[in-house]
């Protein structure tokens, strides 16, 4: 069953068609990659998924709820993450910190007044924190200015936390951009990793064909902000008017 | 342990020196009891003066404390004497008052009313300071005057002009020499009335502040008793920097003569501003156009230029006056630094010397023995002719000068010239007049 | 203790020693010695380094964790000046009622202003909030003061007249501000040998004050609110997209700094039952800015530092004159006593602006994390020398915490 | 009608003071990101250049003229201008009566000069900072540069008169059919005017027409690209101090005659001038003038009898109140540029 579906999306940025009816399912417990060349209207349509922007026409459902029109932290806290393109994390904060932030958000929602307590006394949240540390294989980076981490170690801190959420869903945004091919296999390995460990849904935005198809089970290729084919990344290895799109770019 | 309402600074320079062969007893007593706040015990006594040294009146604050380092080197018998040569009182003997050697510490006040009375405490509970004396605006003189009254000393008061001073913010330990805005107003109507006639039609440009509200509703009073008509009263704010667009409508208005209810800075701007417009050139309802500024000061007038000339305004006292007194401070004052005195300095100078006399008269430096002594005082011999100090408000009567836009100045100081000089009955009030009306004196406080 | 780890636990006990023996320590010098003009030792300076203290404390919590430049916290306080004020005219003298009426009505003016600029982020929250503050303090000068509807009394700014209904001012009370029966101005000398210090009760009531809110302020700091304020202004975008809401944890940070700066105001009305306008303008707002900056942005103590830094320069500075000049350099011959007056008189009195503006320049090129730095700097230096290794200076500061 | 004439052109001459600080101040920040407290102060030293030109000019020697005394009774000095002496009286004259325009021709240089030092020997150091530190030190050197000229010039305002050519009013309302006296105005506020348009049009035709100019703009657009271009930004954003530095200078040597100077008058321009830029937008230069004059024009209508009747104290909060209103309404001012100092 679909637990993302996204129906008849269309979105203008002035005379500018970014979007025109995008219709997709996110089969739960897969990992579907949507590819497509430079403005094929990939981030567009992500942006729509995760509240930043609003379609002008269209449905978006997770889980059978509407997601238009909320704010992004009233998304996330439906059970949709979101990896960026470069990490976004607290930069200033130590790695524990940035931890500890989710997971505090899960229990405590959006806002909470909690001025007068202190962190040490939370075992619950410092525990989980640190679990997640070692699953990420951080823990002896804990009290690390986040800001001063590897590119690579931003990554897998950007993923845990995400992770230390429990998501239904993870949204990557082009996860291994920029990246070298080193810290690009380690983070094809951890989402590999994750896929087989969790009860997790994983769409992925892609544009590095080695990392598509060693994840992807489920392929929708976009074209001028509308889909062309939707199908098992072997059919899609195969399509001409795939090929024809990314005009070679994809071989 | 007991409880004071004020330090005595001043008795610990005696006790310092009684203090050193019982040193250990004295821990955690009390110095013994003075009869009022920082009752000189030792050889000295400190006056504090508090005048602006930053900030726009900078300048003003400066010649203010020029004259009071002068009138303590005169107290304590250095210089010439100057006014105390001339000073109808003569109880003062140039060997300091009551025979303790004058000193003086100096504040801040950074013409804001807050900063002016944390400068005065700290003169009054660090340097144990007896009387403060100075400042350059009223609000300031009346945050300061309420400070004094609590604290149980005495404020002299310098360049205030605000009626509330000694009206409805009036108190027994403050006195206040310069004149106010109700007397400027009486002293300018009949000159009003002699040079542009009876039938003017006046507009107003009015500071937004308490002391611009006071002065318009004097002005506005005594020159409608003239017969004229007040065509609108615009307020500015204080902060504004260009006035051009209250100026501009003026000539379209009817009026025919600009009052500039105007200080300082807001004074030197708004008279360059209307001079620009070519306002004194034009002719309105068939007469000369005029501008008023009800309140001139020296410094006013330099800033101000050529654009003062011809136009009439009012002060305290100038250093042109011919009398024995003024001449005797003018003569000291331009010989230690090199220039006539301003108004304000004059003021300062005068309320320095009418305290220490005060205290010679009373035989103590005790706030309430000053008051009794002050009240009601007559002299003569420091400017301006025969002088009362009011008992009811704490106001000084005494003439009030008329002045003018020197036409052909000959150097940088005669900038004004007097046109006038106003008899002092005609510039006396009942103390219930409407304008002075409410706030009470209350009893001296002499702290302890 | 009292929830705090070890290294919050001396910190706070040293600031509260350091405050409870502030009367000995800012008299250092004997005084009828030259040097007593640098005694910052009486009541109302040491009000004064307590008061701005707790209205710095308070604007670091906004400032220094979430990173929203307020240029109008001045407002704030001007208003809890004005509530204090109006309840000195209104009910009594006790300060209580005025110090707590203080703070909910600047905590509700925060709540309005926060709301509204919060909207906006960087330089535009920091236009926005000092357009606020402008219009506050432009109102109180001059329409809120008309005689019709008298709210600020303008340039004199509020205070307490005769005529005023006091309806639960005692018979016996004391006139002027007190706390049951004990007044503020309350101070008892204590002279021993050539010193003398003084302990002032108003001193003390804000002493205690500041001591709590102190406390308050680490306990935020260190609590999980604290973190995500840091959050926001570390990265916002990491932040919504985590499930947390920025919004509310801004505008309670500007409300609670707000609040701080209310019991300020209060408290200074307290010492002094006066509350004029200028509090509120743009210069007021600027130098809590600048004693946050000068003492160390984000530090627990630093803005503290900030504040009595440059309220000892205001008050202490101004004060030294020619006079006192040539007195303290009289042993050195005329000539020479005159030349060095003559060189050092630009930078004194009235030229303590002057003064002021090379230290901010110094320490903001040479400390870049503030006095805080500059005191970690010395510590270091101090340890190297008793242990004798030559450990390299590490780049980077940390925040003294 | 005439009175909203009138007030158009006060408000475009206020605009125009508030235009070119506000240019300079958005200059800085664009290409530098420098939130610099200190302009108000380049903008009082431009107007001090006029002073002292002044003061050079009417550099007397004193003779004694034993005929007048002065108010001590001493023999008055009486002190003749070296510029008379040498040109004669009458070009000497002249040539006083000039000071305020000639000296545009001595601020230049002067101010090209503070700027250079200005942001090589202290500003530059301060671009990876926050911009916290940045105000604190622009903040500091404000208060030193004021300061300074108060201990030279004192705080007293010093007239700085316009030639007499220029100064004094015209009727303009005659010249368009009204009655005399309905729209009269100073000469030298319509000087001040012209003066600015030409500064901002010089300033932009710069940017707009020459190479420098170009390359400039691509840096306030990214700096990071046009660095790898390989072309020497630094040195570029060195010179554009300078001229920021010395736009805010003509500003302030041309205003002189309209309001004497005093030494605090740069930071009374400061907050206002920071307000403009902001209404304007961040990084916006056209932004900036529009927003410059927009503020004047609004100022000079709340200051009409009409305004403060309707509304009391309009006058008083109307700048701050139009911020409010733009910024709630346009969040990054009317043409600001997404990310500029958002952070």
């Amino acid at each position: 069953m679909a637990i993302l579906r996204v129906k008849d999306v269309s979105k203008r940025f002035g005379g500018l068609k970014a979007l025109t009816d995008v219709n997709l399912n996110v089969e739960e417990n897969s990992v579907h990659a949507i590819i497509g060349p430079n403005g094929a209207g990939k981030s567009t349509l992500l942006n729509c998924l995760v509240g930043k922007l609003m379609p002008d026409t269209g449905s978006v459902l997770f889980d059978n709820n509407s997601v238009l029109g909320l704010e992004p932290y009233q998304i996330n806290q439906m059970g949709i993450s979101r990896v960026f393109q470069t990490p976004e994390i607290f930069g200033e904060l130590t790695v524990m910190e940035n931890m500890l932030i989710p997971i505090f958000a899960m229990r405590d929602g959006a806002f909470r007044m909690h001025a007068y307590e202190t962190i040490a006394n939370e075992k619950d949240i410092v525990e989980q924190a640190e679990a997640m540390l070692e699953e990420m294989n951080m823990a002896d980076k804990r009290e690390m200015h986040a800001a001063s981490l590897s590119r690579g170690d931003k990554r897998r801190l950007e993923i845990g936390m995400c992770l230390s959420q429990n998501p239904r869903l993870l949204l990557l945004d082009e996860p291994t951009a920029g990246m070298a091919r080193a810290d690009t296999n380690n983070t094809i390995d951890l989402l590999k990793q994750i896929k087989d460990e969790r009860d997790i849904t994983i769409a992925i935005i892609e544009h590095d064909m080695h990392v598509v198809f060693s994840l992807a089970e489920r392929i929708t290729v976009l074209a001028q902000g509308t889909p062309l084919v939707e199908d098992t990344p072997e059919n899609i290895r195969g399509n001409p008017k795939v090929r024809e799109a990314y005009l070679g770019e994809a071989a | 342990m007991t409880n004071k309402s004020v330090t005595r600074r001043g008795v610990l320079k005696s006790g310092a020196v009684a203090g050193t062969g019982l040193a250990l007893p004295t821990i955690f007593t009390a110095s013994s009891a003075a009869a009022y706040t920082n009752e000189p015990t030792g050889s000295s006594v400190t006056l504090g003066f508090n005048v602006p040294q930053t900030g726009p009146y900078a300048e003003e604050g400066n010649d203010e404390l020029l004259a009071q380092q002068l009138a303590v080197e005169h107290l304590n018998g250095e210089g010439d004497g100057g006014c105390l040569n001339t000073f109808s009182s003569k109880a003062l003997q140039g060997n300091g008052i009551l025979g303790k050697k004058v000193e003086f510490v100096t504040g801040d006040t950074q013409t804001k009313s807050d900063a002016a009375r944390a400068s005065a405490k700290s003169m009054i509970e660090k340097d144990g300071a007896v009387m403060i004396n100075g400042g350059s605006s009223s609000g300031v003189a009346v945050a300061v005057q309420g400070l004094c009254q609590e604290a149980g000393v005495i404020f002299m008061a310098g360049l205030t002009h605000a009626n509330d001073t000694t009206g409805k913010d009036k108190k027994a330990n403050g006195f206040r020499h310069f004149f106010n805005a109700y007397m400027s107003g009486a002293a300018l109507a009949p000159v009003l009335a002699a040079e542009m006639g009876n039938e003017r039609r006046a507009y107003h440009l009015t500071a937004d502040y308490n002391w611009g509200w006071t002065q318009e509703e004097s002005i506005v009073a005594s020159t409608e008793a003239l017969g004229w008509e007040t065509v609108n009263t615009v307020k500015t704010p204080l902060a504004s920097t260009d006035f051009s667009s209250y100026i501009a409508p003026v000539l379209n208005s009817g009026a025919d003569v600009l009052v500039l209810n105007h200080y300082g800075g807001n004074m030197v701007n708004s008279l360059t501003n209307a001079i620009q417009f070519g306002l004194l050139d034009k002719v309105a309802n068939g007469k000369d156009f005029k501008i008023v500024v009800p309140l001139y000061s020296e410094l006013m007038a330099a800033g101000a230029g050529e654009n003062i000339k011809g136009v009439l305004g009012s002060m305290n006292w100038n250093w042109q006056l011919q009398d024995e007194g003024t001449k005797a401070f003018v003569k000291s004052f331009g010989e230690k630094y090199g220039k006539p005195p301003s108004n304000s300095a004059q003021t300062c100078y005068a309320q320095t010397l009418l305290y220490a006399d005060a205290c010679e008269r009373a035989g103590t430096f005790n706030p309430c023995g000053v008051v009794e002594a002050l009240e009601d005082f007559e002299f003569d011999g420091l400017g301006n002719g025969p002088t009362w100090y009011r008992g009811a408000d704490h106001q000084c009567f005494k003439d009030v000068l008329v002045v003018r836009g020197n036409e052909n100045p000959t150097n940088a100081y005669d900038t004004l010239e007097i046109v006038e000089i106003t008899p002092r009955a005609q510039v006396e009030y009942d103390p219930e007049h409407p304008m002075f009306a409410g706030g009470e004196l209350g009893q001296c406080n002499p702290g302890a | 203790m009292l929830g705090l780890n070890k290294k919050d636990t001396s910190l706070l006990i040293i600031v509260g020693i350091l405050t409870l023996l502030a009367p000995f320590i800012l008299n250092p010098f004997p005084s009828d010695s030259a040097m007593a003009q640098f005694n910052a030792g009486y009541p109302d300076l040491m009000q004064r380094f307590v008061i701005f203290g707790i209205f710095a404390i308070g604007f670091n919590i906004l400032f220094g964790l979430t990173g929203y430049l307020s240029f109008g916290h001045a407002a704030f306080l001007g208003v809890g000046s004005y509530s204090a004020v109006w309840m000195f005219k209104l009910l009594s003298y006790n300060v209580i009622p005025a110090i707590a009426l203080s703070v909910v009505v600047a905590g509700l003016f925060s709540l309005l202003i926060g709301f509204v600029s919060l909207r906006r982020s960087g330089i535009y929250f920091s236009i926005l909030t000092l357009a606020f503050a402008q219009m506050s303090f432009a109102l109180a000068y001059s329409v809120l003061s008309n005689p019709k509807f008298n709210l600020t009394n303008g340039e004199t700014g509020l205070q307490v007249y005769a005529d005023d209904p006091q309806i639960l001012q005692g018979a016996n009370a004391p006139d002027l501000p007190h706390l049951f029966g004990l007044p503020m101005r309350a101070t008892y000398t204590l002279d021993v040998g050539a010193w003398s210090f003084d302990f002032n009760a108003g001193y003390y009531l804000c002493a205690v004050v500041m001591m709590v809110v102190f406390y308050l302020a680490i306990r935020i700091f260190r609590s999980p609110f604290g973190m995500m304020l840091r959050a926001v202004k570390s990265n916002q975008q990491r932040m919504n997209y985590t499930g947390l809401n920025s919004k509310p944890y801004t505008l309670a940070a500007f409300v609670i700094s707000g609040m701080y700066a209310g019991l300020a105001g209060g408290l200074m009305a307290a010492m002094d039952p006066l509350a004029g306008a200028e509090r509120m303008q743009w210069t007021a707002s600027g130098e809590v800015v600048l004693m946050t900056i000068l003492g160390g942005t984000g530090t627990l103590i630093g803005p503290v530092l900030g504040a009595g830094f440059i309220k000892y320069f205001e008050n202490i500075f101004s004060k030294i004159n020619d006079n006192v000049l040539h007195s303290w350099f009289a042993f050195l011959p005329d000539g020479l006593e005159d030349a060095v007056v003559f060189l050092i008189h630009p930078f004194i009195g009235k030229g303590w602006h002057l003064t002021l503006g090379i230290l901010f320049m110094l320490v903001v090129i040479y400390l870049p994390g503030g006095l805080v730095e500059g005191g970690q700097r010395l510590m270091k230096w101090f340890k190297r020398k008793k242990s004798g290794t030559d450990d390299a200076p590490s780049g980077k500061t940390e925040p003294a915490e | 009608m005439d009175a909203i004439l009138l007030q158009i052109l006060n408000g475009l001459d206020k605009g125009s003071a508030y235009a070119l600080i506000a240019l300079g101040l958005t200059l800085i920040f664009g290409t530098l990101g420098v939130v610099n407290f200190a302009h108000g102060a380049l903008f009082m030293i431009g107007a001090f250049c006029a002073v002292t030109l002044q003061k050079l000019m009417n550099l007397s020697f004193v003779t004694l003229d034993e005929t007048q005394t002065d108010f001590l009774g001493n023999p008055l000095k009486v002190e003749t201008p070296y510029v008379e002496a040498w040109f004669g009286p009458e070009v000497g004259a002249t040539i006083i009566d000039w000071s305020v325009p000639l000296a545009i021709l001595f601020a230049i240089p002067i101010m090209l000069l503070v700027g250079y030092v200005m942001e090589r020997g202290l500003i530059k150091h301060f671009y990876k900072r926050p911009h916290a530190d940045q105000i604190l030190v622009t903040f500091g050197l404000a208060i030193v540069l004021q300061e300074i000229v108060k201990y030279f010039f004192g705080a007293n305002p010093i007239q700085t008169p316009p030639p007499d050519a220029l100064s004094g009013s015209v009727d303009l309302g005659t010249m368009i059919g009204f009655d005399p006296n309905a729209i009269i105005y100073p000469i030298w506020r319509l000087v001040y005017f012209g003066f600015a348009v030409a500064i901002i049009g010089a300033v932009f035709s710069f940017l707009q027409f020459t190479t420098f100019g170009m390359v400039v703009r691509a840096g306030m657009a990214d700096r990071e690209t046009v660095g790898l271009l390989g072309i020497n930004i630094d040195r570029r954003f060195t010179i554009m101090f300078g001229i920021a530095a010395a736009v805010a200078g003509l500003a302030g040597v041309m205003y002189g005659p309209l309001n004497p100077p005093n030494y605090h008058m740069g930071m009374d321009f400061l907050v206002l001038s920071f307000v403009v830029v902001v209404v304007g937008g961040m990084g916006s230069l056209p932004g900036a003038v529009l927003a410059g004059f927009l503020l004047g024009i609004l100022e000079s209508f709340a200051s009409t009898t009409w305004a403060t009747t309707t509304i009391p104290g309009i006058n008083q909060i109307i700048i701050y109140l139009v911020a409010i209103i733009v910024l709630l309404t346009r969040p990054r001012g009317l043409m600001g540029r997404k990310g500029v100092m958002e952070e």
